[in-house]
């Protein structure tokens, strides 16, 4: 986002734009990746519920279709939590 | 109670983007609460964690309405709003049912912003407070607060030489805001997420003012590896150090009794904030948290009957 | 128009009702408590439709005011003293927000040692909070200013206080003249809020960095700079419907005066009668009544102070550079880029609410006609009453 | 009365000083003149010593300090007279009014005044008759009126009535009349000059 001169900015400090934290992608902070595998994938939610950075991606049907790598800081809780050993975490490589 | 698949509807309420660090349990809380109040919701933040890392200008990862204002208002700004809310309906200048909701540390709620919070829930005002429990100032760099457990090592109780962390028990919230004749009051974890948010369903559809206590490990603060965020909650009630229990208009209940006897040893021992607990001349500090805790359990059962 | 005996608390409360602000917050506090009573009475009885948030301290007072605002409310409160201290930490808060709150003020010393009488201490304490800041010389002016201040701080976006002294005003019935209700509703308007949390999902509040912190504070400062005209126009607007001439100051007898005595409250009044009494005399000497310290109306005050020999400034606090009080001190620096400067003197007085009567005054003008005189001042800043 | 009329009501915290001198700065207003009407302020509880304020005119007042040189002293309890400073300032051609059994000449004697002008009347006598009660402050009201010629007796009836009418409503009519009374009788009984 380009910085704004104090007079094109909206009053009072308000943020207008709902969400667009969005556009700040807290991706490269991770040193683990998680890797997931959908064939082990039961679809409980777990990670989707334990996840911080809303980074578990699941589609209308309520079903897990992946890890959104945008936000995702590579925390590990996912993997931790998975009960059927769907997720692991792999050193990141850059 | 709601399915996950029905949680996930909300997902994006509370964006991806924000800073909080790898492994906190402030935004897995926020997430769940929001999954169940939906985006008819406004918050209102005390200054802390949650606050700095959710709305660095100009991003904001609310997808709702939000009001900060300081450190110690969560309460008593959101006290405004709903004065607001309740004259504005009135003159059919806002339209539909809202819930308010606060969201504060254990610093803004159990501590500096604690006036704020009795004033509000003694005025009655119609709002779910919740506080995300990491038990220390995580914000400026883990200074004890008066929810610091007894024996840890913070900033500003240290483990020293002389004295090995924090000497104080922990103050008892629920207690403290149940006595104030709140309708209903309620101690979370994160790790249970349907207990949770049966809570925040309760608490929203409660009229009046209703506070829930959630604990929120911190791996900076507790110091335990990030992915063992909701193992260390789960551990926290198994142990009995922060039982799962709802006082509703004065009646309490248990909502979960662990199956087996877990000392707070183990507990402790997964956090590098106890750790100088574990030599011989500390390990009586162990037994007198264990004593405490038992002491707790045994007065909570007591009250639920 | 309702002709009423009203003490200076009761002025307010009244202005109060007449506003039917949407939410007040208040907590009572020495000597404004009457204010936060009165208001409270008329909820209790039905006269406004003002949802009263009785809050546990002033802290919760503004911070409940800053919510409501936020929430698209129209917003008044009221406290003095040590409540407006306790406020301190959130008055910049709104200030930054440009949440447009009114706070009707009484102004009243602060601790320690622990006094509930008048002086300017707290009002000045919070003068660099962002606040536009009027003062009121009597209960008459108490009740025109508390209208005129929904007007202006709704059209700057900014917070104001308007404030009266303590006992001296706040508890001293005067006749008022007063607006029909109706007719307060239409000068004021109905209130639209700049922005809601009931309106847009939108963030108030934000951590607001080194990127840009800075200009947002520029904003701030520019809607100060533009409050100055907004509070002559809307002093215009009043005069020409009811008749009252306010603005930034009174300027009386100024116009050939040699001396000028500058002075704001309830001490204008009685320095107006010693003026008339040492005009009889044919001293050439005037008043220029402060109404507003917030803006500092710099560019003006310099056009009319600048033609004086001298300038003698009653501060009722003190500013704790040593340079004197906060009047003086302001506008010393304002007349420095003057074209021609007058001479300038200032008396500290009636601190922890140390009556000032016509005697001294007068001494403080006849010692000013021999600065004059002399046309050197020997003590720039000097005590009224104090024993040496 | 074209100057400002200042003057100074002295009794103890709970006799109604304050209440007379709003009531009857309000009752000057209703006739079209202007007032000041303040109490002293202090931590002064029940029964201490309280004063009391009222400046009047015919135009706007300004004065907004302290009134040490009143042109009445009204007291209210003559307790006080031993106690309180009540002469102190008052005009060498003022007025001094003392609610007391005493009469105008003993009091001269006892105040020391020489060219102040002194009444007295027994208010407390008259509440007790007629409200069955010590308050002074109302008849205290009629006798201020004849002796200062700032109102006029129908003046100041017809504003107490309708003031302690909205004050005493839903009480009976006996405790308005019985106050209307009590300030016609002090009207009629001060004695002095």
């Amino acid at each position: 986002m380009a910085l704004s001169s104090w007079k094109e900015l909206p009053i009072g400090t308000i943020i207008t734009e709902p969400g667009n934290a969005r556009e700040f992608k807290t991706g490269d902070w991770r040193s683990q990746r998680p890797i997931w595998d959908s064939e082990k994938c039961i679809h409980c939610l777990f990670c989707f519920i334990y996840c911080p950075d809303s980074s578990i991606k699941v589609n209308e049907e309520g079903k897990m279709t992946g890890i959104d790598l945008d936000y995702c800081k590579g925390c590990g809780i996912c993997a931790e939590e998975c009960p059927k050993e769907a997720i692991h975490m792999e050193i990141e490589k850059r | 109670m709601p399915s996950l698949k029905e949680l996930s509807k909300n997902a994006d309420l509370f964006t991806g983007g924000h800073r909080a660090c790898s492994g906190c349990a402030g935004p897995i809380v926020i997430k769940q609460v929001l999954s169940v109040a939906g985006p008819q919701t406004i918050a209102s933040l005390s200054t802390g964690c949650m606050e700095v890392v959710s709305t660095i200008y100009p991003y904001t990862a609310w997808n709702i309405p939000y009001i900060h204002v300081a450190f110690e208002t969560a309460a008593s700004a959101l006290s405004g709003v709903e004065a607001a809310y309740q004259v504005l309906r009135r003159k059919g200048k806002v339209k539909g049912k809202w819930n308010l909701i606060a969201f504060s540390g254990d610093g803004g709620t159990y501590d500096i912003g604690f006036q704020g919070l009795s004033g509000a829930v003694e005025r009655g005002h119609d709002f779910l407070y919740v506080c995300y429990n990491n038990e220390a100032y995580m914000n400026t760099g883990i200074q004890r607060s008066s929810a610091t457990p007894r024996g840890a090592h913070t900033t500003t109780s240290p483990a020293g030489t002389v004295i090995p962390g924090k000497k104080q028990f922990h103050k008892n919230l629920v207690e403290v805001i149940a006595a104030h004749g709140a309708p209903y009051v309620a101690q979370a974890i994160p790790s249970n997420w349907a207990d949770f948010t049966r809570k925040v369903r309760k608490a929203l559809d409660t009229e009046g003012p209703t506070v829930i206590d959630i604990l929120a490990p911190c791996p900076l603060g507790w110091r335990y590896p990030s992915n063992k965020t909701i193992e260390v909650a789960r551990l926290a009630v198994e142990c009995k150090f922060w039982p799962l229990y709802e006082v509703e208009n004065g009646k309490y209940k248990l909502n979960y009794r662990p199956r087996k006897e877990v000392p707070v040893e183990e507990w402790l021992r997964l956090q590098g904030r106890f750790a100088h607990l574990f030599t011989p001349e500390n390990e009586h500090i162990i037994k007198e948290i264990q004593e405490g805790v038992d002491r707790r359990w045994e007065s909570l059962l007591e009250k639920c009957g | 128009m309702p002709i009423r005996a009203l003490t200076g608390n009761e002025a307010m409360a009244e202005a109060m009702r007449q506003i039917n602000p949407d939410v007040v917050a208040a907590y009572p506090i020495t000597p404004a408590t009457e204010i936060v009573q009165l208001f409270a009475s008329f909820v209790a009885d039905g006269c406004v439709d003002t949802e009263f948030v009785t809050v546990e301290s002033e802290h919760s007072a503004i911070a409940a005011c800053i919510g409501a605002s936020g929430a698209g409310a129209r917003v008044m409160t009221s406290t003095s003293s040590q409540g407006l201290a306790l406020m301190h930490e959130l008055l910049y808060v709104a200030a930054g927000l440009r949440a447009p709150i009114v706070i009707c003020e009484v102004n009243r010393t602060l601790s320690s040692p622990i006094n509930i009488h008048c002086d300017h201490s707290d009002t000045m304490g919070s003068r660099e909070a962002g606040w536009i800041q009027i003062f009121a010389e009597d209960a008459q002016e108490a009740y025109d200013l508390t209208l005129q201040a929904i007007k202006i701080s709704e059209e700057v976006l900014l917070p104001i206080m308007i404030s009266t002294d303590a006992f001296i005003i706040s508890h001293c019935m005067q006749r008022v003249d007063m607006l029909e209700d109706s007719e307060v509703q239409k000068f004021i308007g109905p209130y639209k809020a700049a922005y809601s949390l009931f309106d847009k999902t939108i963030t108030i509040g934000p951590l607001d960095l080194q990127d840009y912190y800075f200009e947002h504070k520029r904003q701030e400062i520019e809607a100060m700079w533009k409050t100055a005209p907004v509070i002559e126009k809307v002093a215009q607007e009043f005069a020409s419907k009811f008749g009252r001439s306010y603005g930034l100051f009174e300027a009386y007898k100024t116009e050939d005066a040699e001396q000028v005595i500058v002075a704001c409250g309830s001490t204008c009044g009685t320095t107006r009668v010693v003026i008339d009494n040492l005009r009889e005399k044919g001293i050439k000497i005037g008043l220029l009544k402060l109404y507003a310290m917030r803006p500092f109306p710099h560019q003006k005050l310099k056009e009319v102070l600048s033609k004086a020999k001298l300038i003698t400034v009653l501060d009722r606090s003190v500013s704790m550079s040593t340079m004197g009080g906060p009047v003086y001190i302001e506008l010393r620096s304002a007349l420095y880029d003057a074209p021609k400067h007058p001479l300038l003197v200032d008396y500290i007085y009636g601190l922890g609410g140390r009556d000032i009567d016509m005697d001294q005054i007068t001494d403080i003008a006849l010692k000013g006609e021999q600065i004059i005189k002399d046309n050197k001042v020997e003590k720039p800043v000097q005590y009224v009453g104090l024993r040496e | 009365m074209t100057k400002v009329f200042e003057i100074r009501w002295h009794g103890r915290g709970g006799q109604g000083a304050k209440t007379a001198a709003l009531l009857f700065g309000n009752a000057v207003m209703s006739t079209g003149k202007y007032l000041q009407a303040f109490p002293e302020y202090g931590p002064e509880r029940m029964g201490a010593p309280v004063q009391a304020f009222n400046r009047l005119s015919d135009s706007q007042i300004s004065l907004h300090c302290g009134i040490k040189e009143p042109d009445i002293v009204i007291i209210l309890d003559p307790t006080l007279l031993e106690s309180q400073p009540v002469t102190k300032g008052l005009k060498a051609e003022g007025t001094i009014i003392v609610n007391t059994l005493l009469e105008p000449k003993e009091l001269r004697e006892k105040l020391n005044l020489a060219t102040q002008k002194i009444f007295t009347v027994d208010a407390s006598g008259i509440s007790r008759d007629l409200l069955g009660r010590e308050l002074p402050n109302t008849p205290m009201l009629g006798a201020l009126t004849k002796v200062s010629d700032i109102i006029g007796l129908e003046d100041l009836v017809k504003y107490a009535k309708k003031k302690l009418e909205k004050k005493f409503r839903g009480k009976g009519s006996g405790i308005v009349e019985g106050n209307l009374e009590a300030i016609k009788k002090a009207y009629n009984n001060v004695r002095g000059g």
